[in-house]
């Protein structure tokens, strides 16, 4: 009745070898690690002031010394996709890293408790997704004034509800597995339970949509910008860069064109980066 | 000239309530005019007046009543005659206090009678040196007692808004139908009085399509596509491009419309003491404030500095320089002077979204940067911004104005005259410019009240609560194949002469 | 081996699971559908013994193993252990319940945290438990591991890096750990493969052995039911049918229903083949349960008291109890094939 | 072992191999399998779990999907289905050789009546109008058993109960009344007296419609209870053959011996039952020479270096063992 | 009979989500600064114009008694006059919710024309180039705000080919899919890319599904195991999507209907909260949550139908 190691099959160990890292991750990755950087040193990479004017400069088209032209304010529109970085990586991540962790944390219980906690909460899961939601984030942003802390505000008050959602969820279907009945014959508290055991195998979905709803966030936090309702001028935003270009589509196109680029850019980032997580996270059974 | 054809207009936002005497916005006033017809008419330069539904009229010497002879023949676009006893009710009901916002135009009539079928006296409290202008005012159209009465409802409001549905015209068109939001359609009045270079009757074109279009790019590419024949509203930026297109009239009208900063000069801001308070303050802003630069970046070079407080279209204006040329080392030395040689932070508020409002702001922005001024820009809706107007919170806030009378006096009571307002909300007072204002409004000789409104001009223009940036023309792009069309200062668009080619 | 005094007992327990909604149901004004999972089960299990519960599938093994651990309640009636009712322990008594009576589960993909390497799964319950000081953690998870005859480097492997077998042996290390009398294991090896299987059961009967515990193997496997238990319990939607020693289970069965399971099963020998079918039709819905014995419906034995009157598990000698109005069904005379 | 010559030869599967593509290298499933099956035989196909015995099955059928790769011949009727055009291929699969899944809930589709599942069979393959394959369908549900058959087509998969299911998957494999039955595993997943039924049921169906049935199972009662032939298989490969009889009687593999051996007999209670020690090899690592010489308590270092041919030891009786004269000198398993 | 009880049962769940929803509107609006009467009489009001027309709005009382007044309005069926336009809420509502109900109804259908075939492309030919072509270009609709979007097909489409109109709406059914084709294909875009990503997901995972091998196993013709057996499983998961996503079409129209012109319900929400027309925005609220709960009805109900287990 000896057991020979031989019989344990060949452990998986490349799963830590980068080789075997997702492709669409280490591509989001890349975008992401280089946005990063761009975010955090945005001097370093920009070649002029994104908010000094230069009246001699104005609308012009791109060229050597503005390789992505000038805005009709004659700032080097380069410099300011480069120094949007800053504030739409920002907005990324604080606009979704509040809902990630009080919706997981809400998810979490819910999803535990079931019963009528889990009633109370899906009618507010179906109320917040029946909500207009620009509605609200309108509303939220007049009531406190504008400008991206109270956007995030605006934001948070609804995006929680949809990492409780996934995670509450996940947090059911893993609670009737064996493992966590396991725990309970153990006599391990419920936060034990829940934090220890249920959640880590559980928040996988919400930190797979939390990559996709940065990318969300920028696009939200930019039409926003672009309604005056987020970033504040003259920070450079690409939403705001957008709606500055809006009115010169046909006449001065990069304005607006750049940013764009930029967002798709960064939202692919996210988005492979999602993907990525997503494979590199399965659960292997 | 050729008859017949419809215009497609497209307009950046819809008619709310078609009633002259009810309505709030420019919205509904820039366009009442081609529904009703007043006693008098604004001339094409919007400064004077000419016939309308009267022929004659007469100020009596004492300066406290009007008589105006109408015109023969006139009838209402359901063919009824328009009668002396249709044009006192409606101006008494204009001039009803409890009647809308702008009664105060006619605020000097006290009563008016009809005398025969022709003859009408307008009867007022004082003399008022504006009264005839106030017969071209929107609010003074002449409508159909009869009708107006017979219509649904018990109050006047609502009267007015079953009405309202169906109006019956005294002016060129008469409305067919109106979709709220997107299409208005307006037919040619057959019983409209007016006459045509050709001797037949106006209007030349059959009708109008009203088509609201918000967004500034979409309007212009449907004017391109042909899909519109007039665009209002074209940004400046893109004037320059309208102009040099082939197939369109790019086109600048006089405006009374000017932009300006408000400043709030409260001794006491949120409990704070308030740097605006102090008039050098107010002067090292408007010197620090590059207009020149400003014109070019926001209004690509269509705009131009302003001369006072007042456009140059509006009557009785003086002045002939820029006011407050850009001067740094002035505008420090002032602020030195005044204390603030480390400058201040402030905010200002701009309407969000409002590209033309956010230019400007961030434009100051840098230059009073240099002056060592923090501003911050809080971009907020427009109820919320005049929400804090209102209550005399905010500290600076973009505004511009336009005259919807061919009179000083309106500019100047929201302006100057501290009763009215406060002057702008900015708790600013003078007590020579509000007694020299309360004069003028009496005042018929017409060159004591030019000296009169020549003296508050100077007084406000030195030492006013504003920062004023520039007057703009009306940028109305029209195709090449519209002719006759016109916007005048005030804003009223004139369809009664505008044709197509075919 | 085993001794007399029961360590745990099994009081009329009664478990009813709310079934779908009926919105017809509600407006007649019928009660809602329920599934009667348990029903007035009573049952003892002594130190030391090993008893078997076998049944088809949704009779109601699992959730009776469930109740004796606590990880349901019952409706009525009371799990007893040593004496008190499992569900008036207060928090303290609780704890040591719960570290004296351990399960194994039958899943042996879903019963281990995908998550923790071997190590976490094994101190977290030493710890929480306070089973050994801090330091001696480590060795004792040596000893665990050695225990189920799993590799030392076993430990810091995460559970899909190990065959079923493997795991289920985790799970038993799990169960260890705290030290347990009484171990459920609930299906342990009908997930694996037959040679795998013996390797665990093997496994089981020596730690039994070793360690002195108490056993209440779930199955619905016969065969290994009767290697493995000194007592059985057939239980049929819901209820025990019958009680008995494991050989004179199989040898002289005295519930009709234990005879068409013994007689269902396959037998190990081609030469003794039978070409027609032990029972005929299915178990009726435990939706709604007939008045009178629940297998009515498909007992060859079957007469008109069967339909009206539930039959109550009554003593037949030889230890053996059944549920059945035929009492002289199956007398010990009578030897099966078995 | 006896090929009938003429019309129905039955299945003659020979060299068929299936690997597959996985990122850990070529797994391969099913290893130069041989078999016969006679018309009316039923035949066993044993082995523990992921010994490749649903993918033989799945082969024969060319159900294997990318990354999967099928090569050998699988001769029906005197062609070669491995090679044969997909639309030819598809007249026989439901017509002349169906097969059963082993998880009803899963293969029977979970949103279609059952009726239109067994009907869908015959729209295929028949020229049965619509009324006409109701009562087909009807008629279907009484052969195997299925009380209240009128109502039950029209009802879903899920309101079935598992024996049911496996009934009405099995009435659909029977719609157009196939020569050969494939039958992955049909009573793994059931009760041990519908089990008892269904495969009672299935040998009847065998007398009365003259089909051969491969039965793939893992649970060796079953095999005694229903097969006359079996073939055994381990790591992808049959490892011994023979009549159901002979190799219970006397195993010649000592994977079979270990096999029979796992399983409690009741004899001697609560002692250790003889295993297998370890478990089997991962398919993409197999140990060089035989597959089962690390847990072969016979092994030598021949069967370490080679891999033993799976020959002829007696008649009609094949398997895959140097040594399998000594596992047949063994005592008798009781 | 369960199909019809799960109806009534989803019923009765989403009257609380409206009463919610009334309550969060009506306190969220009153919170806003600014009132209808600043807001309609703009920087010239008068203090005495505002307080005249408040009161004849009946907002200086309480906002307990207004909401009241409110609600005992909406249950006669009453949601008041708009005070900007100073029409009927209900008739406002009606003019403009259909169309964009059209717009949306027309972005679904062209997003499920783009979604469906290219989902089983990228799903059959799964990690090979066509595959990833499409997910690609899908992503790049999906990273793209909506507003974005609305401009470049406006100026592609509209102004440099001029294939369609600018915006606006037409008169007959004819005109107005042609007008509403640009805008709802700007909404249909990253719906799509939305939807053929959680469709093609599904059908790999149905493809590999059991009962797909066994209808292979019966010699079904692959179009019908395809359609029948692939498709309709497949289509279940992206149902409820599909409803989810029908709900935030509407926040996208509100950019897009400002975008082209469009003079639906989107931009009178808009134009709304701008104006602070009180009961415009509510009633708005109101039609918008019910009508987003019956989308989540009739899917459920869609769904429920397509995948019997659902209403058990
Ligand atoms: N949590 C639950 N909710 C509703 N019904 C349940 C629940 N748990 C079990 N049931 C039902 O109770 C009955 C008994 O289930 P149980 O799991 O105890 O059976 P079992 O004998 O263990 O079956 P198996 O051999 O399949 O494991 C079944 O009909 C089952 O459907
Ligand atoms: N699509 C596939 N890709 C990779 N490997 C596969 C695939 N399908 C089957 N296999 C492998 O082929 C081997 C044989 O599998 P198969 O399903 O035939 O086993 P089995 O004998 O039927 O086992 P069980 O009793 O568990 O059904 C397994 O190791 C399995 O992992
Ligand atoms: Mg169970
Ligand atoms: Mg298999």
């Amino acid at each position: 009745m000896s057991v020979d190691v031989a019989e344990i099959p060949a452990a998986r160990k490349s799963r830590f070898k980068p080789a075997a890292l997702p492709r669409t991750l280490i591509w989001g990755a890349i975008i992401l690690v280089a946005s990063l950087l761009l975010a955090f040193f945005p001097s370093l990479f920009a070649p002029y002031d994104p908010i000094a004017f230069d009246y001699n400069a104005l609308l012009k088209g791109p060229s050597w010394a503005h390789p992505f032209g000038t805005d009709s304010f004659g700032r080097d529109v380069l410099s300011r996709v480069i120094h949007a970085y800053t504030i739409d990586m920002q907005i990324a991540v604080f606009a979704t890293t509040g809902p990630f962790i009080v919706g997981t944390l809400v998810g979490a219980f819910v999803g535990y408790a079931g019963g009528i906690t889990e009633a109370i909460f899906g009618r507010i899961v179906d109320a917040v997704v029946t909500f207009p939601f620009l509605v609200l984030v309108i509303a939220v942003v007049s009531v406190l004034g504008p400008g991206l802390g109270n956007m995030y505000v605006a934001i948070g008050v609804v995006g929680w509800v949809f990492y409780a959602r996934l995670v509450a969820a996940e947090v059911k279907v893993q609670k009737r597995l064996d493992y966590a009945d396991a725990g309970r014959v153990m006599g391990y508290t419920p936060m034990r339970i829940i934090f220890r055991h249920l959640l880590p195998n559980a928040i996988t979905p919400a930190i797979i949509y939390w990559m996709t709803d940065m990318a969300l966030a920028i696009l939200l936090g930019s039409s926003l910008g672009y309604l005056g309702l987020g970033a504040q001028p003259p920070a450079a935003e690409w939403g705001v860069q957008i709606a500055d270009g809006k009115n010169f589509m046909t006449t001065a196109w990069w304005i607006a064109v750049f940013p764009g680029v930029s967002i798709v850019l960064t939202g692919l980032g996210f988005s492979l980066a999602g993907d990525g997580a997503a494979e590199l996270l399965r659960v292997r059974r | 000239v050729e008859r017949g054809g419809t215009m497609t207009y497209g307009r950046y936002a819809d008619s709310l309530f078609l009633d002259p005497v009810l309505n709030d916005a420019n919205v509904d006033i820039w366009i009442l005019s081609n529904l009703y017809d007043t006693l008098l008419l604004p001339t094409d330069d919007g400064k004077g007046v000419q016939a309308g539904l009267a022929t004659e009229w007469k100020v009596a010497d004492d300066g406290l009543s009007v008589t105006l002879t109408l015109r023969d023949g006139i009838k209402f676009s359901d063919g009824s005659p328009i009668t002396a006893e249709d044009v006192a009710w409606s101006l008494k009901r204009a001039a009803k206090p409890d009647n809308g916002i702008w009664n105060f135009i006619v605020g000097s009539v006290a009563d008016v009678t009809a005398s025969g079928d022709k003859t009408v006296v307008v009867k007022l409290k004082h003399p008022d040196p504006a009264i005839l202008t106030a017969l071209t005012v929107f609010n003074t159209s002449i409508m159909p007692q009869k009708a107006f009465e017979a219509s649904a409802g018990t109050t006047d409001a609502d009267k007015a808004k079953a009405f309202a549905e169906h109006p019956i015209s005294s002016g060129p068109f008469v409305l067919q139908s109106w979709d709220r939001g997107s299409t208005m359609k307006l037919t040619r009045n057959p019983n409209y009085w007016g006459v045509g270079e050709d001797g037949k009757p106006l209007p030349y074109l059959d009708g109008i399509t009203f088509e609201t279009i918000p967004d500034d790019a979409t309007r212009i590419l449907k004017l391109n596509s042909g899909e519109l024949d007039g665009a209002e509203f074209i940004p400046y930026s893109r004037v320059d491009e309208l102009k040099s297109a082939s197939n369109l009239d790019m086109k600048l009208f006089p405006s009374t419309r000017v932009e300006y900063i408000t400043l709030n000069v409260r001794p006491q801001l949120a409990g704070k003491d308030n740097p605006m308070s102090n008039p050098k303050v107010r002067q090292a802003l408007n010197y620090a404030t590059n207009k020149e630069a400003i014109i070019q970046i926001v209004t690509h070079g269509v705009g131009t500095p302003m001369t006072s407080y007042m456009s140059t279209a509006t009557p009785l204006h003086t002045g002939d320089k820029p006011l407050f040329p850009y001067d740094l080392d002035k505008a420090k030395s002032l602020m030195k002077d005044a204390g603030f040689a480390d400058g201040f932070s402030t905010s200002i508020l701009v309407l969000a979204g409002n590209q033309d409002e956010v230019g400007i702001a961030t434009a100051l922005q840098q230059m009073w940067a240099q002056i060592g001024v923090k501003l911050d820009l809080q971009q907020v809706d427009n109820p919320s911004r005049t929400q804090q107007y209102r209550d005399g919170t905010f500290s600076m806030r973009e505004a511009a104005w336009t005259d919807d009378i061919a009179d000083p006096n309106e500019i100047t009571s929201y302006f100057v005259y501290s009763p009215t307002i406060g002057a702008l909300h900015t708790g600013w007072k003078n007590d020579e410019a509000d007694k020299l204002f309360d004069a003028s409004q009496k005042e018929i000789d017409a060159t004591k009240r030019a000296a009169q409104y020549a003296r508050i001009q100077e007084i406000y223009n030195a030492d006013g609560p504003i920062v004023p940036l520039y007057e703009t023309p009306y940028p109305v792009a029209l195709s090449k194949k519209v002719h006759g069309f016109l916007q005048i200062p005030l804003g009223n668009n004139i369809f009664s002469k505008a044709w197509l080619d075919k | 081996m085993s001794s007399t005094i029961p360590i745990i007992s099994v009081d009329g327990v009664t478990k009813r699971f709310s079934g779908p909604f009926s919105l017809s149901r509600r407006l007649a004004g019928k009660p809602p559908l329920a599934v009667h999972a348990l029903s007035d089960v009573t049952l003892e299990v002594y130190r030391g013994e090993t008893l078997g519960i076998v049944g088809e599938s949704g009779c109601g093994k699992s959730t009776l193993a469930r109740c004796l651990v606590r990880l349901l309640d019952p409706d009525s009636g009371a799990v007893r252990f040593e004496g008190k009712d499992i569900a008036q322990l207060k928090p303290g008594e609780r704890r040591g319940f719960n570290r004296r009576v351990q399960m194994i589960f039958q899943d042996p993909y879903s019963s281990l945290n995908p998550r923790m390497t071997v190590s976490q799964v094994l101190s977290e319950a030493l710890s929480v438990h306070k089973m050994r000081p801090k330091a001696e953690i480590p060795g004792r998870i040596a000893e665990l591991l050695e225990l189920v005859r799993l590799p030392q480097d076993a430990a810091a492997r995460y559970p899909h890096e190990f065959s079923g077998g493997q795991r289920q042996r985790i799970g038993i290390a799990r169960a260890l750990a705290v030290e347990p009398e009484v171990i459920v294991a609930d299906e342990l090896v009908s997930a694996l493969d037959v040679s795998v299987q013996a390797q665990v059961v093997n496994l089981l009967l020596q730690l039994q052995d070793q360690l002195h515990l108490t056993v209440i193997f779930v199955a619905h496997d016969l065969r290994l039911v009767r290697h493995i238990s000194h007592r059985v319990a057939v239980m049929y939607l819901g209820q025990v049918m019958e009680i008995s020693p494991s050989e004179a289970l199989f040898t002289s069965p005295r519930h009709p229903y234990s005879k068409a399971l013994l007689d269902a099963a396959p037998e190990l020998d081609p030469s003794r083949r039978n070409r027609t079918a032990a029972t005929r039709g299915e178990l009726p819905s435990p939706l709604d349960l007939p008045l009178g014995c629940p297998f009515a419906s498909r007992c060859p034995h079957v007469f008109e008291r069967c339909i009206v009157e539930r039959p109550v598990l009554t003593p037949r000698g030889h230890g053996q109890s059944a549920a059945c109005h035929l009492t002289g069904f199956g007398a010990p005379e009578r030897l099966a094939q078995w | 072992m006896s090929v009938a010559m003429g019309e129905n030869t039955g299945l003659i599967v020979r060299g068929l191999t299936t690997t597959f593509d996985t990122t850990r290298g070529v797994a391969i499933a099913a290893a130069d399998v041989d078999f016969d099956v006679a018309p009316g035989e039923v035949v066993g196909l044993v082995g523990e779990s992921g010994s490749g015995k649903s993918v033989t099955l799945r082969s024969i059928m060319r159900l294997i999907r990318e990354p999967g790769h099928v090569s050998g011949r699988v001769e029906w009727g005197g062609r070669d289905l491995v090679a044969m055009p997909d639309e030819q291929l598809r007249r026989i699969r439901g017509s002349e050789i169906a097969m059963i899944f082993q998880e009803p809930m899963t293969a029977l589709n979970p949103v279609l009546p059952v009726g239109q599942q067994i009907e869908e069979s015959l729209v295929a393959h028949t020229s049965l109008n619509r009324r006409e394959r109701r009562a087909r369908a009807l008629e279907l549900m009484n052969i195997v058993g299925i009380p209240a058959a009128e109502r039950r087509l029209g009802e879903y998969p899920h309101q079935f109960s598992g024996g049911m299911r496996q009934r009405a998957m099995i009435a659909i494999a029977l719609a157009c009344s196939p020569k050969l039955l494939l039958a992955d595993e049909p009573t793994t997943a059931l009760d041990v007296t519908i089990q008892d039924q269904i495969l009672k049921l299935l040998l009847d169906l065998r007398d009365r419609l003259a089909m051969s049935v491969v039965l793939v199972t893992h649970d060796l009662g079953v095999v005694a209870a229903t097969c006359d032939r079996m073939a055994v298989m381990y790591a992808g490969r049959i490892v011994e053959t023979g009549t159901v009889a002979d190799v219970f009687a006397q195993p010649r593999h000592p994977y079979t011996r270990g096999l029979l051996g796992s399983v409690p007999r009741g004899r001697a209670v609560r002692t250790m039952l003889s295993s297998i020690d370890g478990t089997p090899p991962s398919l993409t690592a197999l140990p060089t020479g035989c597959a089962f010489h690390p847990r072969c308590t016979f092994a030598t270092k021949e069967c370490r270096r080679e891999r033993p041919p799976l020959a002829p030891v007696a008649p009609g009786r094949l398997a895959a063992c140097f040594h399998h004269e000594q596992v047949a000198a063994m005592e008798a398993i009781v | 009979m369960p199909l019809f009880s799960f109806i009534v049962r989803r019923i009765l769940q989403m009257i609380p989500t409206v009463v919610f929803i009334l309550v969060v509107t009506f306190v969220l609006i009153r919170l806003l600064p600014g009132d209808p009467a600043s807001a309609m009489l703009g920087d010239r009001a008068l203090d005495a114009d505002v307080l005249r027309i408040n009161a004849s709005l009946g907002l200086d009382r309480p906002v307990i008694i207004q909401f009241f007044y409110f609600v005992r309005r909406v249950f006669t069926g009453d949601l008041g006059n708009s005070i900007s336009l100073k029409i009927p809420v209900l008739q406002l509502i009606a003019q403009r919710l259909p169309v964009t109900l059209m717009l949306i109804g027309m972005a679904a259908v062209i997003a499920l024309l783009l979604a469906v075939p290219l989902a089983f492309v990228a799903a059959l030919k799964r990690e090979q180039a066509p595959d990833t072509a499409i997910r690609g270009v899908f992503q790049v609709g999906l990273s793209m705000p909506v507003f974005y979007i609305g401009i470049l097909l406006l100026t592609l489409f509209a102004a440099n080919l001029k294939w369609f109109p600018v915006g606006g709406y037409g008169d007959t059914i004819g005109s107005k899919v042609y007008h509403l084709f640009l805008p709802a294909l700007t909404l249909a875009l990253s719906f799509a890319a939305v939807l053929m990503r959680n469709l093609r997901a599904a059908i790999i995972g149905v493809i590999n599904a059991e009962y797909v091998d066994f209808a292979r196993s019966k010699g079904l013709r692959s179009r019908i195991i395809l359609f029948r057996h692939v498709l309709r499983n497949a289509l279940i998961s992206t149902i409820t999507l599909f409803g989810l996503q029908i709900g935030s079409l509407l926040g996208g129209g509100v950019i897009t209907e400002t975008v082209f012109a469009v003079p639906g319900a989107g931009r009178l929400m808009i134009d709304s909260i701008y104006g602070r027309d009180y009961p415009v925005l509510q009633g708005l609220t109101i039609a918008l949550a019910v009508l987003v709960s019956l989308t989540f009805l009739v899917t459920d109900i869609v769904q429920a139908w397509l995948d019997p287990r659902i209403a058990r």
